[in-house]
Parts: structure tokens; C-alpha cells; sequence
């Protein structure tokens, strides 16, 4: 696909009108994981509006929003970053042997308390 | 044997005093043509257009009517075209209903300052009654003299 | 039967030249009602007009067909031409066969061919034509003020210079409203109370002037130039012309924990008050909610010690009732609450405050004197973040917040951040924007200096959380500049909240059958050409009631209100347009269609007796439209269902044979 | 007091295990308030994490067939964990009013009638506080928690999106804050107690984890809470994890506690 397509692809996905968007920064402000991302939720908007998704798809910061939803609660433009992230991450993992994660990574991650939900929810985001 | 004459439709147009008659005055000053066949009836405000009148122009012969006012949120009377968009809506899809083709029929709103789009406009709701050909289902025969 | 008379114009060549006149002329001819039909080189000149005068006399004509330019050119003219000749000017019809017929077409067929459809059209309606006359009304010469900020203060002022009695209606005990609040003004920084008080005390003093202070209007009937107001005079259990404002009562008065709103709840005030020191009328009042005597019975102190007896415990609320030939509206605004913007901690800290609550901060009058300390040790704060645009532009928000700019942030912040580096220059001061707007004279120039002199921190993002922690505010927000999410250790966050209408516009709007936007902003008549008349004629809209705005802003549209006003009340008698709707009440049924669609309220139901076909008498509930105040869109007309109401002038009678006479069939 | 109302009762994974507290302090507690919670005979994990691609269909349908037994079971349906509740409520929210997702769905499952959202699903917390009532809830309080300060972490899931799961005000949440009080316990305040502790992206960044549970704790401390209260396993984990400095619980837990059952349930 490319960038027209790939744009036109997770517009639908996710539902977001990113032409919404007054580049206020108040979900990167809101973002709770904004330090450990390359791209910030507010680029997610607007590099999505230019078609700019290839860096976004190779991008670690897919894997490291945690969908707390900050920035959708915040955004006053009802933009929803959070629906941007998630619509290019499945863009990315859908691939063919795109996984992120595999059953082998599981036995580092766990501890005496690790809970279930850890594993189920990290294998819903991070695996196809 | 009378010829067969090219086929010129009947268009009554309803224009609103403040907006639309005044765009019609402006594509007259800036000479932008549009067909004879359209005869505009000036009305204080878009919304003083009864459905009665659309239906009697077609009852009378009209092959088309065509209904300006001014932009929504525009209206001299603030709130006119708002009541004329809806009030169109519905009898539209009576005429829809009664098998009046959708194209005999608009409504357009016109700014005073839009005397191009007025000429545009008439000149385009002409091509398609044209080539609708003549308004035979609501005539009422009885009108004929 | 009319005696129908048509004159062709040709315009020089501008008709001739494509219409064949002569043609026109004779074929109007045989028209239903015509007796005379004419052509002349140009009929709006004095020989042309000349021509009409003559036709009236000589064929004794009752109506007049005119061919010629537009109505919106000429129509006015022919009127007088057919008035000086004793004929009534609404039976003068034009058919337009310059711009809608000779200049658009190029063939002489054709062009002659829709002159004369458009000829036997206007004949058609002339037939039907009926002499009008305008209404008249008398004006009551006193104007009504509601809201006594600065925008009616102006209002006021300004009727009242021109000579006109005018009357304030202010719900607070004092006039001033926000203004009275603030401290400094931009962008010039003089102080807000050392310019608005005088107009106050004007006011006071201003023999036109009456200030119901402490009142609110109740109920409004009646229509331009003749309003029924009533207004309520809230009980203020001292009697307004005894009291001397010495104020010993608001300083013996032994409740004293009463959260005082000139302060935003900051500090306390008593329950018998003073807002401030140069309220107007300087008179004291007593908070109901809050004092021991009228909710206990005991206590008393306060008429114990006024010498002047001016308390009255037994007082009641009063209703007066006035009549105005125009009414200001200018009810001005308030920052929305910032309940559901906890991000900022708003509610968690008392060192998150409103822009509205720093100014109070910062007024020498205010709680702290003028000392700039916060709210909860006291102690200065070092580091102070602005944030802008908190619930304006809030577009998926709009239960939080408004979709619009409030317009005047930007400016106040600039002034508040530069208030605090020329005061104390060791406090650093970030203002975290979406866009910096500054579209007025200087104001630009007074934000740059703000950066350039002041040395404020401008970032360019947004605030998304405020934490509170110890002694600090953690503010987390973004420099989308650089990149960067900042954390900010601050002592004080001041919020520049939206602000919106006050709530006592949208009851006032339905009394006064103004409309509204859905923000709840009043709507001007036209948004560029008639700004500060609202659609219902005789209402004028003054400052924020109708839409943001600032100190200067709002007193050009308070001048500019109060010269419409002046305009009306100079007038003995109004005069109406005669083409307005009209109910046949034998038809009417009495069901508020018509009420309902009119968007000036002009149509009443009164309870009416018929006499019947069987000599009875019945009584019946019919429409009654009011001339003064009709502007005959005729939008009644179409949503009446028994044809009962009709547009004078446009006739359903009169369109139809339009309709007829086009479609010649 | 006696029984108010039956609901179809979804405990969830982690509360099969790691969790047990939750789940076993919460049935209990409901027993005494009236309400008897019936576990449906099969159901599937949630998922943990809501996908907001609206064309995901997959990931939803346990869900969907979980809202559909309480449907049939013409019950409310009640779940504890935060993250159950935001991934049932966001996917009811969707089959209520995603026409084009819903109908996907419905062809899929291909069941004689169509599921449209009709469940109503509350969360624990909002059956205290809009079935049961926390003054209700306050009378049967056997054992105050007398004096004890307790800080509310609400974390993300439990609130937001707020007009999805409409449970509180998602800046300025109040429902435990009113269910600590109710149990006699006094309720601290503090601003990041709707801030994310980090959630699954420990599995592969445990940095931002401890980074964020460590300000949140920090936060709760300072404001002066002895203890923190969650309906979140993950955040109990995490916060457990990256800090020793404060008592994690569940607020079943102390919702059983002033019950007067704790030690019943540890018998």
C-alpha cells in the first residue's frame, strides 16, 4: 500500500477525523508515556493527516502507548489519538510474521504475582 | 400542420426580496446571460412561498420551478429560509411521491452578491427541465384555454 | 374593476435596445383592467414622471404598471410619483424588464416576448392590488438598561446625554460589574476602577438617569416604542434613601464568615454589605441566606447601630411596573466553572485559580491587598504557569466547555504575566498557548513586549495534567516548539477559563422574543450591517450578551446601541411598513401555528366575540398580528393551515395570478 | 438484608487466581448487601485491553457472548475488574451503537436473535453506588474503618473513556472517594489517582511502569494516604512492584473488612 492508501486505511480503522485537530498538544501533554516514544500522539494526528505513516509503522512507540486513553479524555477537539495509535499498530503487527511478541518472550516476564491479565492484554497489543 | 417548435419550458422562478431578487438584479448589471424562459416572481422572504404556489405553477403549465432565497443563517428575517428548507424538503417528497421528476424543482440559495451563481444556476436548472421535456403529469387540463 | 395604467420605460437603448417597447406597450393593452398603456424614452425622469401624473388625472387610473429597471432602483420613486398625484403608492407595481429581461438577453424576440410575460404579471397583481397605509405608533420616550457592567453603564450614559430619561436594572446591590473587578486594563494598564468608577458615580448623579439596583425585570410585554416592564426591587432590608453607606454595620455585623463574591469567595465578608468601597448606590444590604436575625429571629445588631434607621428586617420584594420605547440588553458574561476540568486540579488546590480570581489577587483592593501570595500559605509564589484556552474551543466538550475563541484570554493573560515580571522580577512566569491572538490596536505590540521587555515564558502546547504535591504544583505539558514534554514545578497555575453569557440571558431572551444562538449569545438583526439591534425590533444589544469581547469593544457597541436607541426615542411616532400580515379572523381557528413560526413575536391570541349565523354570539380564540412590530416575512402565512393569514402586498391572491399570468396556460 | 437483585457475574481471569482477594471478598460482601451474583456455567476471558479499531471483530466476540447470557438471563451484568469492565462496557457501548459493527458481529455469531446492546453492565463499584446505595451500604457497616486514610486509585480503565463507560466525572472521579467514606474510612485526595500505573507495557518496558507507579505512589503518599485501594489486579501489581512504600488492596477487601466478613472469607 502506499501513503494514500495506507492514510485512507487507518482513517477507517480507527474513525478519527484527524482534520479536527488545533495542534493544541494537550494529548502529548496528557501522555503518560511521552518520554519513552519517538512520535507523540500528537504527530500520530498529523503525520497521519500528511500521510506520513511508514516512520510511524516502524516506530517502537506503537508498542509503548499504554491505552490509558489520557489523551482522548483531554483532547478538546474530540480527536482521539489514542484510536490513531491503535489503527497503525494493527496496521503494523497484521503482517505476515509481524508479531512482537511469541509465547517464547513469556517465561522473562514472569514473576510469582505476575497476573493473567498481564499476558493476555500484552499478547492482544503486541501479537496478530 | 403546425411545425413541430423546439420545446421552451416554462421556468417560474421565486426569488426572495433581499438576497436572491437583488443576485438577479447583479447578473442583469454584469449582462451574464441566462435563458428567457425563466421569469422570476419577487417575494418578501423565501419562506412566504407556499407549497400552493409550486403546485399551481405546475398545475398552470410550469415545466419548472426553482426557489432562492438567501443563505441559511443569512435570512433578513433570520430564521425564513430555515422554515423554506424545511417546508421544501416535504413537498418535494410529495412531488417525488406524485412522480414530478426530482430535477423540475430546487431551491438554491443566492447571495446578493452571487450574480454569477444565479446565471450559473438558472442556466443549469434550464438544461435539465429541457431535457426533461414538457411537464404533462400535474397539468391540469381543465386550466387549458 | 382597476383602472390599470402601463408605462414602458426604454431606458435609452438600456431596454430599447433588446425589447421592442412599442410592442410591449400595445400588447399590455388588452390586459385585463388596463386603460392606458404608454412608452417613454426615460419614465423616471421629471417629463416621464410627468407622464404618469397625467394618466392618474386623465383616465382616472387606480392602479399602475411601470416596465422599467428594477423595484430596488425605482419602485420608491413611482410611489411618490403616483402619491403626488392622489393616487395610493402601494398600487404601483413594477415589472423589472431592464435587469432581468434587457440586459440578459440577446435577441429582440425573446427579449419582447418575456417583457411582455412579465408586464401581464404585474397587471395581474395590480388587478388585485389594495391601497396601504402605514401603521403609526407613539414612542414612550424612557429607555431600559439591563445590566449595569460597563456596557450599560455607557448605554446609559450616552441616552442620557442626548436628554432621554433612562432606567438601569442591575440584579447585584451595585452597579460595575466585571469591570469593577478587575485590576489593571489592557493594553494601556490603567487601572480598571480608576476609569470605571467615575462613569459609575456619572451615573449616580446623571438626573436621567434612575438605577434599580438590586432588581430584576420580571416580565416584558408590548412592543417597540411602548414595552410593559415589570421589575422586581429585591427586598435589600435597608431602606435605599435612608441609608448614608457609612458601612458601621457591615463592620459591627457579627456573621462574618459569608464568602464574599466581589472576591470570588477569597476572603469574607459580613451578612449585612457593602460589595466595595465605591459601590453604587452606596447603600447596604442585607444576605437573606445569611443572616441570623431573618433566619432566627435574634440578633439585631445592625439596626441597633445605624443611626440613620435605615434597616428594615420586614422588608418585602416590590414590583414596579414601567413603560419604555426601547430596551438595552446588557447582561454581560461570567468564566464557566471550571468543576469539570479536574486535570488542572482546579477543585484539589487552592493554588489553581481562574484568571478572574488572580485579578482580585493582584487588586490592591482585593484580599491580599494587592500583594501577590497564594491562596494557600501565603507565601509569594516563584514560578507561576499560565494556561489559555481552558474550555474555549472546546469542540468535544460541550458539556465541559464552548466551541468558540473567548476572544479576550490572550490579551489579559499577556497583561497578568507582564504585571508579575515588572513587579517581581524573580518570578518566572510560562504562558502555555494553542495560538496567541491579538488581533486589536496595540495589543499585538503589548504581547510582544510581554516576551521581549518582560521576558515571559511563552510555550507554545498545552497543560494535560496539574498535580498537586507538597508546596508545588507538578504541571506536565507540552512544548511543541522543541519537542518536548516539560514538568514544571509551580507555585501557582491560573486558568483562563471560557466565558459564556450570564445564565439570566436565555429567560430574558424569551421574554423579550429575542433569539439566541446556541451558546446563548444573542443574535444581532445582521451579523455585519445592524450589529447591535437584536431582530425584534426596539431591543439592542450592548457587550458580552452578544458575544465576547473586551473593554474597549464593549463600549463602542455601548455608544453604539444607545445612538440606535436615541434614533428611536427622537421620533414621536413610528411608522410601519404597511406590508405586513394580516389575520381574516372569521378564518382563523386560533391554533398558535403562526405564533409559533414568527420569529419577532408579533402575533398574539386574544379571546374575540362572533356574532353567528344563528345570531348567537360566540366567543373565539383568534390571531392578532401587531403592526408595529410585524416585518412581514410572511413566514405565518405559509404555516397558517386554514388560510386565514395573508401578507399584505403579497397576497396569496396576488402571487397566484403572478404564477397565472407566467405560466399563461 | 434480603435479596435486592440477582445479576449475571463476570470475575474474570485474573480473579480465578492471582486475584482470588478480589473475587472472593467481593462475593461475599454482596451476599450480606443483598445481591446475589450467579457466574454464568461458561464463559471466556475478556481479552484485558479494548481494541478501538472498529474493525475488530474477533477480539470482541467473548464479550459479546458474555453480554448475550446476561441478556438471556434477563440480568444486569456485573463485573470487578477495571479491566473486564472497560472491555465489556466499551464493547457493549459499540454493539449499542456501531450499526456496521454490530450487524458484523451478528452475522457472525449467527444466533437466531440479534444482540443490540440491550445488557445493562455495571461495574461492582456502580451496583454500591446505584442499586445497593452507599447509605445502604454505610448501615450495614459492622467494623469502621475508623481513621484510616485511604487514597482511591482509580488508574485509566476504570474512567475513561468517560462517555463510554459513564461511571464518574474522569477527571475528578468521587465513587470510591463515597464508598471509602460509607465504610468509615477517610478518603485522601490526590491528583494521579486517575494517572495509568503502566499497565501491560511492563511486560516489555518495565522503566515506564516503575516510572509511573513510583509517581503515583509518591503522589498518595504525599497527600497522606496509609493506604491504597484498586479494582485493578495489573495495578496492583504494579504498583506493588515498583513501590513498597504503601499497602495495595482491593477495595473488596475493605469493603469486606467493615462488612465484618474478612475473616469469614480467609476461614
Amino acid at each position: 500500500m502506499n501513503n494514500t492508501e495506507l492514510k485512507k486505511e487507518i482513517l477507517r480503522i480507527s474513525g478519527v477525523n484527524v482534520k479536527k485537530c488545533m495542534k493544541c498538544g494537550k494529548c502529548s501533554a496528557s501522555c503518560p508515556a511521552y518520554d519513552e516514544m519517538e512520535f507523540h500522539p500528537h504527530q500520530f494526528a498529523s503525520m497521519i493527516d500528511n500521510g506520513e505513516i511508514e516512520p510511524l509503522l516502524r516506530s517502537d512507540s506503537l508498542y509503548r502507548c499504554l491505552s490509558c486513553f489520557a489523551c482522548m479524555e483531554r483532547c478538546p477537539r474530540g480527536v482521539e489519538p489514542a484510536k490513531l495509535i491503535e489503527a497503525v499498530r494493527l496496521t503494523a503487527i497484521r503482517k505476515q510474521g509481524a508479531n512482537r511478541m511469541t509465547a517464547d518472550d513469556v517465561p522473562q516476564m514472569l514473576d510469582d504475582n505476575t497476573p493473567g491479565q498481564l499476558l493476555v492484554s500484552a499478547f492482544r497489543k503486541y501479537t496478530k | 400542420m403546425q411545425d413541430v417548435k423546439e420545446f421552451k419550458p416554462v421556468i417560474v422562478a421565486f426569488c426572495c426580496n433581499w438576497c436572491s431578487y437583488a443576485g438577479a438584479d447583479l447578473a442583469g448589471s454584469n449582462r451574464l446571460a441566462y435563458p428567457a424562459d425563466v421569469k422570476i416572481i419577487r417575494v418578501p422572504c423565501s419562506c412566504r412561498v407556499n407549497p400552493m404556489f409550486i403546485l399551481r405553477a405546475f398545475q398552470r403549465g410550469a415545466d419548472g420551478v426553482i426557489l432562492c432565497g438567501c443563505h441559511p443563517g443569512d435570512c433578513h428575517y433570520s430564521t425564513g429560509n430555515y422554515y423554506t428548507r424545511r417546508r421544501m424538503s416535504m413537498l418535494f417528497s410529495m412531488l417525488d411521491f406524485l412522480g414530478i421528476e426530482r430535477d423540475r424543482t430546487r431551491v438554491e440559495w443566492v447571495s446578493a452578491a452571487e450574480g454569477a451563481k444565479f446565471a450559473a444556476t438558472m442556466n443549469e436548472f434550464v438544461e435539465k427541465v429541457t431535457a426533461l421535456g414538457p411537464n404533462k403529469r400535474l397539468e391540469d387540463l381543465r386550466c387549458k384555454q | 374593476m382597476q383602472r390599470i395604467g402601463v408605462f414602458v420605460c426604454w431606458c435609452g437603448s438600456n431596454i430599447a435596445g433588446t425589447v421592442d417597447v412599442h410592442a410591449v406597450a400595445e400588447a399590455l393593452k388588452t390586459e385585463s383592467g388596463v386603460v392606458f398603456s404608454t412608452d417613454y424614452q426615460y419614465m423616471c425622469s421629471q417629463a416621464g414622471q410627468d407622464i404618469i401624473k397625467n394618466a392618474i388625472h386623465e383616465h382616472s387610473l387606480t392602479g399602475i404598471v411601470v416596465c422599467s429597471c428594477s423595484p430596488r432602483m425605482h419602485e420608491a420613486t413611482f410611489r411618490k410619483t403616483a402619491a403626488a398625484a392622489g393616487l395610493n403608492p402601494y398600487m404601483v407595481e413594477i415589472a423589472n424588464i431592464r435587469e432581468q429581461c434587457s440586459w440578459i438577453h440577446k435577441d429582440m424576440l425573446s427579449g419582447t416576448e418575456k417583457a411582455i410575460i412579465l408586464g401581464k404579471a404585474a397587471v395581474a397583481k395590480v388587478n388585485l392590488n389594495a391601497p396601504l397605509t402605514p401603521g403609526q405608533s407613539t414612542v414612550t420616550k424612557r429607555a431600559l438598561v439591563i445590566g449595569g457592567g460597563i456596557a450599560g453603564i455607557q448605554t446609559a450614559l450616552d441616552i442620557a446625554d442626548a436628554g432621554f430619561p433612562v432606567d438601569i436594572v442591575e440584579k447585584k446591590p451595585t452597579i460595575g460589574g466585571k469591570m469593577a473587578q478587575l485590576d489593571k486594563t489592557f493594553p494601556t494598564l490603567d487601572c480598571a476602577a480608576c476609569i470605571l468608577t467615575p462613569k459609575m458615580v456619572d451615573a449616580a448623579q446623571n438626573e436621567n438617569i434612575r438605577i434599580y439596583s438590586y432588581s430584576e425585570v420580571t416580565e416584558v410585554g408590548g412592543y417597540v416604542g411602548n414595552f410593559d416592564v415589570t421589575i422586581k426591587r429585591k427586598a435589600r432590608y435597608v431602606k435605599e434613601d435612608i441609608c448614608t453607606g457609612c458601612g458601621l454595620c457591615t463592620e459591627k455585623c457579627p456573621q462574618k464568615k459569608v464568602p464574599n463574591e466581589f472576591n470570588l469567595g477569597m476572603d469574607n465578608r459580613r451578612a449585612i454589605y457593602i460589595p466595595f468601597a465605591q459601590a453604587v448606590p452606596k447603600v447596604a444590604t442585607i444576605d437573606a441566606d445569611y443572616c441570623t436575625m431573618l433566619k432566627t429571629g435574634k440578633c439585631g445588631v445592625c439596626a441597633k447601630v445605624c443611626t440613620a434607621g435605615a434597616i428594615d428586617y420586614n422588608a418585602k420584594d416590590e414590583f414596579v411596573k414601567e413603560k419604555y420605547g426601547a430596551i438595552v440588553v446588557a447582561t454581560g458574561y461570567n468564566p464557566i466553572s471550571m468543576e469539570k476540568f479536574d486535570e488542572f486540579a482546579y477543585s484539589q488546590s487552592k493554588d489553581v485559580i481562574t484568571s478572574l480570581e488572580f485579578e482580585r489577587l493582584t487588586n490592591a483592593a482585593g484580599p491580599t491587598s494587592g500583594k501577590l501570595l497564594r491562596p494557600s500559605d501565603g507565601e509569594h509564589p516563584h514560578k507561576i504557569v499560565f494556561v489559555q484556552c481552558v474550555g474555549s474551543r472546546c469542540e468535544n466538550c460541550a458539556e465541559k466547555g464552548k466551541e468558540y475563541c473567548s476572544k479576550i484570554c490572550c490579551m489579559y493573560t499577556a497583561k497578568h504575566a507582564m504585571l508579575i515580571r515588572d513587579k517581581y522580577p524573580d518570578t518566572d512566569v510560562y504562558v502555555f498557548y494553542i495560538d496567541v491572538r491579538t488581533p486589536g490596536k496595540a495589543f499585538d505590540e503589548f504581547y510582544r513586549r510581554a516576551v521581549e521587555e518582560y521576558g515571559v515564558h511563552y510555550i507554545k502546547g498545552m497543560v494535560g495534567k496539574v498535580v498537586p504535591e507538597g508546596k508545588k504544583l507538578l504541571v506536565q505539558a507540552s512544548d511543541l516548539i522543541n519537542g518536548k514534554q516539560l514538568h514544571i514545578d509551580a507555585d501557582l497555575v491560573v486558568l483562563a477559563a471560557a466565558i459564556e453569557p450570564d445564565k439570566s440571558a436565555r429567560p430574558l431572551a424569551t421574554m423579550l422574543t429575542a433569539s439566541m444562538d446556541t451558546n446563548d449569545f444573542f443574535t444581532e438583526a445582521h451579523p455585519k450591517l445592524r450589529p447591535v439591534e437584536s431582530p425584534t425590533a426596539g431591543v439592542f444589544l450592548s457587550g458580552c450578551c452578544q458575544g465576547p469581547k473586551d473593554i474597549p469593544e464593549t463600549v463602542s457597541q455601548a455608544s453604539a446601541a444607545a445612538s440606535k436607541v436615541i434614533g428611536l426615542l427622537v421620533k414621536d411616532h413610528l411608522t410601519g411598513n404597511p406590508c405586513i400580515a394580516q389575520s381574516n379572523e372569521l378564518m382563523c381557528n386560533g391554533c398558535s401555528s403562526c405564533e409559533r413560526v414568527c420569529p419577532y413575536g408579533a402575533i398574539t391570541y386574544e379571546e374575540k366575540e362572533f356574532r353567528m349565523p344563528d345570531r348567537t354570539t360566540k366567543l373565539r380564540r383568534v390571531a392578532s398580528v401587531n403592526p408595529a412590530v410585524c416585518q412581514g416575512c410572511g413566514a405565518c402565512t405559509v404555516a397558517c393551515p386554514s388560510g386565514a393569514m395573508d401578507l399584505n402586498g403579497f397576497k396569496n391572491n396576488q402571487i397566484m395570478a403572478e404564477v397565472d399570468a407566467i405560466c399563461k396556460m | 438484608m434480603g435479596v435486592i437483585m440477582k445479576v449475571t457475574y463476570f470475575p474474570g481471569c485474573t480473579l480465578k487466581n492471582k486475584a482470588r482477594d478480589l473475587d472472593e471478598y467481593g462475593r461475599k460482601s454482596a451476599e450480606v448487601l443483598g445481591i446475589t451474583l450467579e457466574e454464568p456455567k461458561a464463559w471466556q476471558c475478556c481479552g484485558g485491553v479494548f481494541t478501538t479499531a472498529n474493525d475488530e471483530i474477533a477480539t470482541k466476540l467473548s464479550s459479546v457472548r458474555l453480554l448475550r447470557s446476561a441478556k438471556d438471563a434477563d440480568q444486569p451484568l456485573v463485573t470487578v475488574c477495571s479491566a473486564c469492565h472497560n472491555v465489556v462496557k466499551q464493547t457493549n457501548h459499540a454493539m449499542k451503537n456501531d450499526i456496521v459493527f454490530r450487524d458484523r458481529v451478528n452475522r457472525y455469531m449467527a444466533e437466531e436473535t440479534p444482540y443490540n446492546g440491550e445488557t445493562t453492565v455495571y461495574h461492582y463499584l456502580e451496583l454500591l453506588r446505584d442499586v445497593v446505595g452507599f447509605s445502604n451500604v454505610a448501615m450495614a457497616v459492622k467494623k469502621p474503618l475508623a481513621g484510616k486514610k485511604i487514597g482511591a486509585y482509580y488508574g485509566c480503565l476504570l474512567l475513561r473513556p468517560g462517555k463510554v463507560l459513564g461511571m464518574d466525572d474522569p477527571e475528578n472521579p468521587r465513587i470510591i472517594e463515597d464508598l471509602i467514606v460509607a465504610l468509615g474510612g477517610e478518603p485522601v485526595i490526590y491528583a494521579r489517582r486517575n494517572e495509568c500505573c503502566g499497565g501491560y507495557v511492563s511486560a516489555e518496558s518495565p522503566a515506564l511502569a516503575e516510572k509511573n507507579s513510583g509517581k503515583v505512589i509518591d503522589n498518595a503518599a504525599a497527600a497522606g494516604a496509609e493506604m491504597l485501594v484498586t479494582a485493578c489486579p495489573l495495578c496492583k501489581y504494579n504498583l506493588e512492584k515498583y513501590s513498597s512504600k504503601l499497602p495495595i488492596v482491593y477495595f473488596t477487601e475493605i469493603l469486606a473488612e467493615a462488612l465484618g466478613i474478612k475473616e469469614e472469607v480467609n476461614e
